[in-house]
């Protein structure tokens, strides 16, 4: 195939290439080969999304039908700048937890086991990016069901036994939030005969005001909610965190709720349209007052946390409310802020929760108190972790800031200054929850005998992508033009799908 | 090298000096000359540019775009200019001291603090020389997170606890209140970039006007106006090269730039003058002035009677800049200078007297002057200075206040002032006084002559001959400072 | 000593037409997508009942795990692959149309094989999970 | 509508009739040994209405082939399971609840 | 008539399936039972796809005359790759289930979250 | 051997009976898919005269399905006027029945059958004797006088 | 005639939901979710007639299978608690000679 014919279906390759990947982990028996593939792979899948991002940018919004099938009939991938974006979040993270992945999981997996944790990853990875590039409802519930086992498979291979517990768990809220959604696509589907959602979206305006629609966004919204952990329905996302290997954390609090809340947004915008989701149905009048609630309280509990797996998930949570709360102001600059947070929030909590990676593999525990004298035991790992929380507080120049300053400009242009209040107190709330372990780490002596020996500066190879991500959440702090600009551009077209 | 290349290099080199500072940590001699290298070249550097700023030019130069029509802007106007020789030079002189007080004191993590301090410069001179709100923003958030670890140096609960503060009200002001400020401010004109004559002139009416004026005030946490203020006393537990760094060179100095820099060019004097709220904060800054003054005079701490004159003193150069005259401003810019000057000769002093005596104590102090002459009398003048007594240059800065209070009608005001002043006496000059003449209580201060080290006198001399070099030529502050209001001072 | 003669009369009985049921289902999707995903589960749940009446070492000597794992793997290269094929044939993703000269005689092969591979797949992995449950002894 | 649809109409309602007899023996009987007969009802003659009754009412061979297929086997598996079932309980320590009489013969007879 | 109205008992029994299922799921402190729930709540979506049988049909798309064999293969689809998940889902979890046993000998959540509250207290 | 020609004769007519298509194709397809069958039923060891009973006498057997249809539809309509009647007048009685088959698969076709009428279930499948539970003691006296049992055993061949 | 026949089937399996969910013993339940799966596979099959379109028949039948397997596989792990073991002493084997 030429280079143009490549171009032309790297949506499907997205797909195709972790989905491929899988059973090959399974077939290939020796652990490093395993992780070789799956990293093969895992680049590979980014260069598509670099290449479909590049395509998008340069060509505008394009479809790519599977099986050669006219929508709404087959399923078609409808690209534009928006599922790119995710695209290469997802796939950005992925690329670099990989190479992370294989001193980690050796440490905290077993060796037999480790080819089913690749797998699993390489199936997530698949999911997740399935439900990016389709356009199709029924594919999105398939993928985010694909993504979700593994997803739970991940989860209950951490160590100790309250891994399986909180995979359970997660795959009872998953499950049921999944159920809903498709509760949801099924009722759209009998209005309207379609499951395409451009098609959708031209065929519910007749019919808006149909019970049955208005069943349906409710039941869709609800179980993207629940998928997306948007407070309160985040309780499973701490446990699930907290026990899941820490690569596959990393991995995961990259992408598999940015995902979901991406699924919402294409849902609430593109296929519902504006107008119904925020006027007919007033979604924002709940989704504001959510998002800042979970601002609020997920921050305040992040404070209190001893163990920092679990502080970092309630950050997680917290910052889900900024990204939602973007999308609940209804404006470009809202939208924009969201979903410019969705990308600096990945390269943010995925970088801090590698760093964490690095001291579970060097210290084996990660609450506050082991982290006494660590500053000068793991000098990078450490000085990481506190630039990555910068980032997570929103200081200036770092990646973090971008998003707070959107959404900032986004509730005073709707005169909601006390949102944009809670928005920047909420920053503060991540301070002190990332201080905290800061002033541990470096002005609290270590306690006699309670660092272990091999308590010293994590492998380069753990190293490296820690910093590569460090590195551009200053980069993306100074030069915002591309994670912002393409926001932008993604946030012109959901709200443009409207009007 | 390009006036805008200067600027530049400028404001890199302390950054790029820590990092050398940081790897030639394990030599603490290479480490000490490295710093003081810097720190030279620096202050050469920021020199080099005074006379471009003097004759009217306005070096600068766009680093990037971080947001659409949010740039990062570097541009020196006088007085960032002012700002940038104050840091700039006291750093050289906090440098020396610093050599002698740590090793002096034995302290532990030097490299770090070395580091530390001089990304503190680099974030200071950031802020003098930003071009926009948001790059002032910037490097105020620099300077904020660089000086935490110095804050919490000594690593005791007391000093996590002081950094705890330290942080929280900084940072919590910046981002709750400054932040929302910039983005509002930028909102309702448009752009963040610094305008002779207001960026805000004529495009927002009172009441907003005032809520973003108090979203300033209160947003710049650096300023201490009170009730904001707990973290300057929380903050003395560190090494007093770290007071001097916080009350002289750059923390303070950058609040109370920032509000300056503000009231010129994002309101505008005119705009300002107006302003109810304006007026208010005013009397705000009054009531700091004279209450953490009182406060002082209670504290038996040196360091915290010092750190209470500095929020007091603070709140003089809030106070010129909120009433908005040209001889409130003036004066404002040139306590900036005067009081670094001053209050840093007092800290060098109680530092000095702490590594040689292990005092902390005003009470401790009686007799003190048989034993450490040159500190002593160092910080008789710094006191002086401070009460704004001539032949020092706190007076001149004071003088202009207090014309700016009456051009601008506020006769009580101005019956602040001289009560300040004599609050002022109340709590500094006892010290000296009791030093020379009363009657030591610890036995071994009736012995010789005993002073801190060697590099500590010679820092904390140079700094009090600085105080009455600038009584005798205030004119080149003098100038920059009214250069930056000369639109308004030519329609006066 | 003979538990569970009805059980185990009975699943000698039912296995082998289940076994050829799955096999219909799955060569007779309708030639529609799905016929796999029946196909596997019933061809799965054939060998799981075998498995559960006779003793999972019995289902382990006939379908043994590696070779469980092995089929599960090489279901989905199968579906995944036949994909990939119809992109080299130079259509889209799964347009199985252009794997024959003829589109319809392509649609039908196409179909056919991921089908198979789905209904491999599918049946690998329930057999898998049983091997996987019956080792974990609570 | 044809009579056999007819006949198959009232073969199927009547086997729904039958599924919910069974049901409601299955709330009233008392012990889980009794349920199993109520169970049975509906595993035996109500399927096998349903289903012959369907496959009157069927229009395509394959349609009635696949009805026939369903019936046979629930009617294979359904004993098989139910007598599962009552092994498994016997075998887990559930006793029967059993007439007084009955209760003493088999008292007498171990 | 009577055909709407069993439509609409079915619906009745979708609504009714649903919150028992969500009930068990949330009121039930067996993890067992959490799943068997769970699954009851799963089949709801089913009985729903299912009894939407008439109009899936009627939407059935016209393609090119060569390919009349795929006239609308999705309601096929759908409901078989949604129980197809459903099964997938309720294996892991019994999956699960089983570790979960064995790391602590109960399937109660009060008793595991007892457990695990004596372990954070002897922990910290 | 002659059990696996006869079991995948069997399953190609049930292929045949569901394909309904009848092209050489699929009904390649089909005898390919029986092979199959065969073989991997061969594998599990469940191709013998209990797993394929070619023995049994298959004309009696239909006699006997005709007999007991009968006989189920009679139990159903006893069971479920027990269900219905307002004193719900039940004997649950536990009984252990003579079994006379020969063989397993006699004995299993005697307890399926006695499942399978509602009122009674076997409840353990002994050498001699099946163990019952009835509903009511009438039960387990229609069974004692032995009919099905002495149906069944006729049904009986010579296992191969 | 079939709508009410569904019906009909529809609150037999609300019937036979109650006693899943009341139990008392794990038979009972056992038992009862049999019964409903069975019912469900009658449902289906009707509701294909009401439907007019007999595709779920497939579906009913596999509904069918892996009711029967589920449910011997629960009771197996009721009875032995363990799904590998062969039912009771003998395998394949013994009947195999
Ligand atoms: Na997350
Ligand atoms: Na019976």
């Amino acid at each position: 195939m030429s280079a143009t014919a490549v171009m032309a279906h790297l949506p499907a390759l997205a797909v195709v290439v972790p989905l491929m990947t899988a059973p090959l982990t399974v077939l290939v028996n020796r652990p490093a080969l395993v992780w070789r593939l799956a990293t093969l792979s895992c680049l590979l899948t980014f260069a598509v999304a670099v290449g479909l991002l590049a395509r998008v940018l340069e060509l505008g919004p394009f479809v790519y039908e599977i099986g050669g099938w006219a929508a709404p009939w087959g399923i078609e991938y409808r690209i534009d700048a928006f599922n790119a974006y995710v695209v290469l979040v997802v796939t950005g993270v992925s690329a670099v937890a990989m190479p992370f992945a294989r001193r980690s999981v050796e440490r905290e997996v077993e060796r037999d086991r480790a080819y089913l944790l690749y797998c699993a990853w390489m199936l997530a990875l698949t999911g997740l990016v399935g439900i990016a590039v389709t356009g199709d409802l029924f594919n999105v519930f398939v993928f985010l069901e694909i993504s979700s086992l593994a997803t739970y498979v991940l989860v209950s291979m951490g160590r100790g036994r309250a891994a399986p517990l909180a995979a359970l768990r997660y795959l009872v809220v998953g499950t049921v939030g999944a159920t809903f959604f498709l509760i949801g696509v099924g009722l759209l589907y009998e209005m309207t005969g379609s499951l395409n959602m451009a098609d959708l979206a031209a065929r519910i305006p007749p019919i808006a005001d149909s019970r049955v629609v208005h069943a349906g966004f409710v039941f869709i919204v609800l179980g993207l909610a629940l998928k997306a952990a948007l407070f309160p329905l985040h309780a499973w996302l701490p446990g699930a965190y907290g026990a899941a290997p820490s690569a596959v954390t990393a991995f995961l609090a990259g992408t598999a709720t940015k995902v979901a809340i991406y699924a919402l947004l294409r849902v609430v915008f593109t296929v519902f349209g504006a107008r119904f989701a925020f006027g007919t149905m007033a979604f924002d009048v709940l989704l504001v007052p959510l998002a800042l609630a979970g601002i609020l309280v997920a921050s305040a509990v992040a404070v209190f946390q001893q163990d920092l797996k679990r502080m970092l998930a309630y950050s997680s949570v917290a910052q889900i409310g900024y990204m939602l709360l973007g999308a609940g102001l209804v404006s470009e600059a809202g939208l924009t802020g969201g979903i410019v947070h969705m990308f600096n929030h990945a390269l943010a909590k995925t970088a801090l929760f590698l760093a964490l990676g690095c001291i579970a593999y060097r210290v084996g525990t990660v609450t506050v108190a082991s982290m006494a004298g660590l500053g000068r035991r793991m000098p990078w790992t450490m000085a990481a972790f506190v630039l990555g929380g910068l980032s997570l507080v929103g200081v200036p120049l770092t990646a973090g800031f971008v998003s707070k300053w959107y959404l900032v400009q986004a509730a005073l242009e709707r005169d909601l200054w006390w949102v944009a209040a809670i928005v920047l107190f909420a920053s503060v709330l991540a301070l002190i929850y990332t201080g905290r372990v800061a002033e541990a780490a470096y002005f609290r002596p270590a306690v006699p005998g309670g660092l272990p020996d091999r308590a010293r500066e994590a492998p380069l190879s753990m190293l490296v992508p820690v910093w590569l991500l460090v590195g551009l959440n200053f980069y993306f702090g100074i030069d915002a033009a591309l994670s912002a600009g393409v926001a932008g551009e993604a946030a012109r077209g959901l709200l443009g799908g409207v009007s | 090298m390009s006036v805008e290349t200067t600027l530049v290099v400028a404001l890199l080199l302390p950054a790029l000096g820590s990092i050398f500072v940081g790897l030639s940590g394990w030599h603490p001699n290479v480490r000490e000359t490295v710093t003081l290298a810097t720190a030279g070249i620096t202050l050469w550097l920021v020199a080099s540019l005074w006379p471009v700023v003097a004759a009217g030019g306005r070096p600068r130069i766009e680093l990037v775009e971080t947001l659409p029509g949010v740039p990062l802007v570097l541009e020196l106007e006088p007085l960032g200019m002012l700002f940038a020789l104050v840091a700039s030079f006291l750093w050289v002189v906090t440098s020396v001291y610093a050599i002698g007080y740590m090793r002096g004191h034995h302290e532990l993590n030097q490299t770090r603090f070395y580091v530390c301090f001089a990304v503190s410069i680099s974030g200071a001179l950031g802020v003098a020389m930003a071009g926009n709100l948001f790059t002032l923003f910037v490097f105020y958030e620099v300077l904020t997170l660089a000086t935490y670890p110095l804050v919490t140096h000594s690593g005791t609960e007391e000093a996590r606890r002081a950094g705890r503060i330290y942080l929280g009200i900084l940072l919590s002001t910046s981002i709750g209140l400054q932040l929302a400020a910039i983005v509002w401010t930028w909102a309702i004109a448009g752009g963040l970039d610094f305008t002779p004559g207001g960026l805000l002139a004529g495009k927002v009416d009172g009441p907003t006007a005032g809520i973003l004026l108090c979203l300033y005030v209160f947003g710049v946490g650096k300023a201490a106006i009170m009730p904001l203020h707990r973290w300057l006393p929380a903050a003395m537990v560190a090494p007093t090269p770290v007071s001097a760094l916080l009350h002289a060179v750059a923390v303070v100095k950058a609040g109370v730039f920032t509000v300056l820099k503000v009231a010129v060019y994002v309101f505008g004097l005119d705009l300002l003058s107006e302003l109810e709220a304006g007026r208010w904060l005013a009397y705000l800054a009054g009531f700091t002035i004279i209450a953490a003054s009182l406060i002082a005079m209670r504290k038996d701490n040196l360091k915290a009677r010092l750190a209470y004159s500095t929020v007091s003193q603070l709140s003089y150069i809030l106070l010129g800049a909120l009433l908005a005259t040209s001889a409130s401003v003036a004066g404002a810019g040139m306590h900036i200078v005067m009081h670094a000057f001053g209050k840093i000769t007092l800290f060098f002093c109680a530092g000095a007297i702490m590594v040689a005596t292990h005092k902390t104590e005003v009470s401790q102090l009686a007799g003190l002057g048989r034993r450490m002459p040159i500190t002593m009398a160092a910080f008789l003048v710094g006191s002086l200075s401070i009460i704004g007594l001539p032949p020092f240059g706190g007076m001149w800065s004071k003088w202009f206040l207090a014309a700016g209070t009456l051009q601008a009608g506020e006769q009580v005001l101005l019956g602040v002032l001289m009560l300040s002043s004599l609050l002022n006496v109340a709590y500094l000059l006892p010290i000296p006084a009791k030093a020379f003449f009363g009657k030591p209580t610890d036995r071994s201060d009736a012995g010789g002559f005993q002073e801190a080290p060697m590099a500590c006198v010679a820092a904390l001399v140079l700094t009090a001959l600085g105080c009455a070099l600038l009584f005798i030529e205030p004119d080149p502050f003098h100038q920059l400072a009214t250069q930056a209001i000369a639109p308004l001072a030519t329609s006066h | 000593m003979e538990h569970h003669l009805v059980l185990r009369v009975a699943a000698k009985l039912l296995i082998p037409p289940i076994l050829l049921f799955a096999l219909y289902v799955q060569f007779h999707g309708d030639f529609g997508p799905g016929g796999g995903f029946q196909a596997g589960v019933i061809f799965g749940a054939g060998c799981i009942l075998y498995g559960v009446v006779f003793g999972v070492d019995n289902l382990q000597r006939v379908v043994p795990a590696g070779v469980v794992r092995v089929l599960s793997a090489a279901g989905v290269l199968l579906y995944a692959g036949v994909g990939v094929w119809s992109l080299l044939s130079g259509g889209n993703y799964l347009d199985y149309g252009v794997l024959a000269a003829d589109r319809v005689h392509g649609q039908h092969l196409g179909i056919m094989l991921v089908e198979l591979g789905v209904g491999t797949t599918v049946s690998a992995v329930m057999i898998g999970l049983f091997y996987g449950f019956t080792s974990l002894r609570p | 509508m044809s009579p056999l649809e007819l006949i198959g109409g009232i073969a199927v309602l009547v086997g729904g009739l039958l599924a919910v007899v069974g049901g409601i023996g299955l709330i009233r009987f008392p012990d889980f040994y009794t349920r199993l007969h109520a169970a049975s009802v509906t595993d035996t003659l109500a399927t096998a209405l349903v289903v012959l009754g369907l496959a009157l009412m069927a229009s395509g061979v394959l349609v009635v082939v696949k009805l026939v297929l369903t019936l046979v086997f629930l009617i294979a598996t359904g004993p098989v399971a139910a007598h599962a079932l009552a092994k498994a309980a016997l075998h887990g320590r559930l006793q029967p609840q059993l007439a007084r009489e009955a209760e003493e013969d088999r008292s007498s007879s171990t | 008539m009577l055909e709407l109205l069993a439509l609409h008992y079915n619906y009745l029994a979708v609504v009714v399936l649903m919150m028992t299922g969500l009930y068990v799921v949330i009121a039930n402190g067996n993890l067992v039972k959490k799943v068997i729930g769970l699954n009851i709540f799963q089949t709801s979506v089913f009985i729903l796809y299912i009894s939407f049988g008439k109009r899936l049909g009627g939407t059935a798309p016209i393609l090119s005359p060569d390919f009349e064999l795929y006239s609308n293969p999705l309601p096929h689809v759908l409901i078989l790759t949604a129980i197809v998940v459903g099964v997938a889902t309720t294996a892991l979890a019994l999956a699960l289930v089983i570790r979960i046993h064995r790391g602590y000998g109960t399937l109660e959540e009060d008793e595991i979250e007892r457990i695990e509250a004596e372990e954070q207290g002897g922990a910290g | 051997m002659p059990h696996a020609l006869s079991l995948g004769l069997v399953l190609y007519v049930l292929w045949l009976l569901l394909s309904g298509i009848y092209e050489a194709w699929l009904m390649g397809l089909g005898a390919l898919s029986c092979a199959f069958t065969v073989w991997v039923a061969a594998r599990m060891d469940v191709v013998d005269h209990e797993g394929h009973p070619i023995h049994l006498r298959w004309g009696r057997l239909l006699v006997y399905l005709g007999w007991l249809g009968r006989e189920i539809v009679v139990a159903n309509i006893q069971v479920v006027r027990l269900i219905l009647s307002r004193s719900m007048a039940i004997t649950p009685t536990v009984a252990h029945v003579p079994a006379s088959q020969r063989t397993d698969l006699g004995r299993v076709i005697y307890a399926n059958s006695i499942t399978l009428t509602p009122g009674t279930i076997s409840i353990d499948v002994r050498d001699g004797d099946i163990e019952v539970h009835a509903l009511t003691r009438e039960g387990i006296e229609a069974l004692l006088e032995g009919e099905m049992d002495r149906r069944v055993r006729e049904l009986e061949g010579e296992p191969g | 005639m079939l709508a009410a026949a569904m019906l009909a089937l529809l609150v037999a399996m609300v019937l036979a939901l109650v006693r899943a969910l009341s139990g008392p013993t794990v038979y009972d339940r056992i038992l009862a979710v049999n019964t409903f799966g069975t019912k469900t596979v009658l449902v289906i099959a009707v509701y294909n007639f009401l439907s007019g379109r007999p595709d779920f028949l497939d579906i009913a039948l596999v509904y069918t299978l892996i009711n029967f397997v589920g449910t011997v596989a629960v009771l197996k792990f009721f009875e032995y608690r363990d799904l590998g073991a062969a039912s009771g002493s003998n395998g394949a084997e013994e009947t195999s000679r």
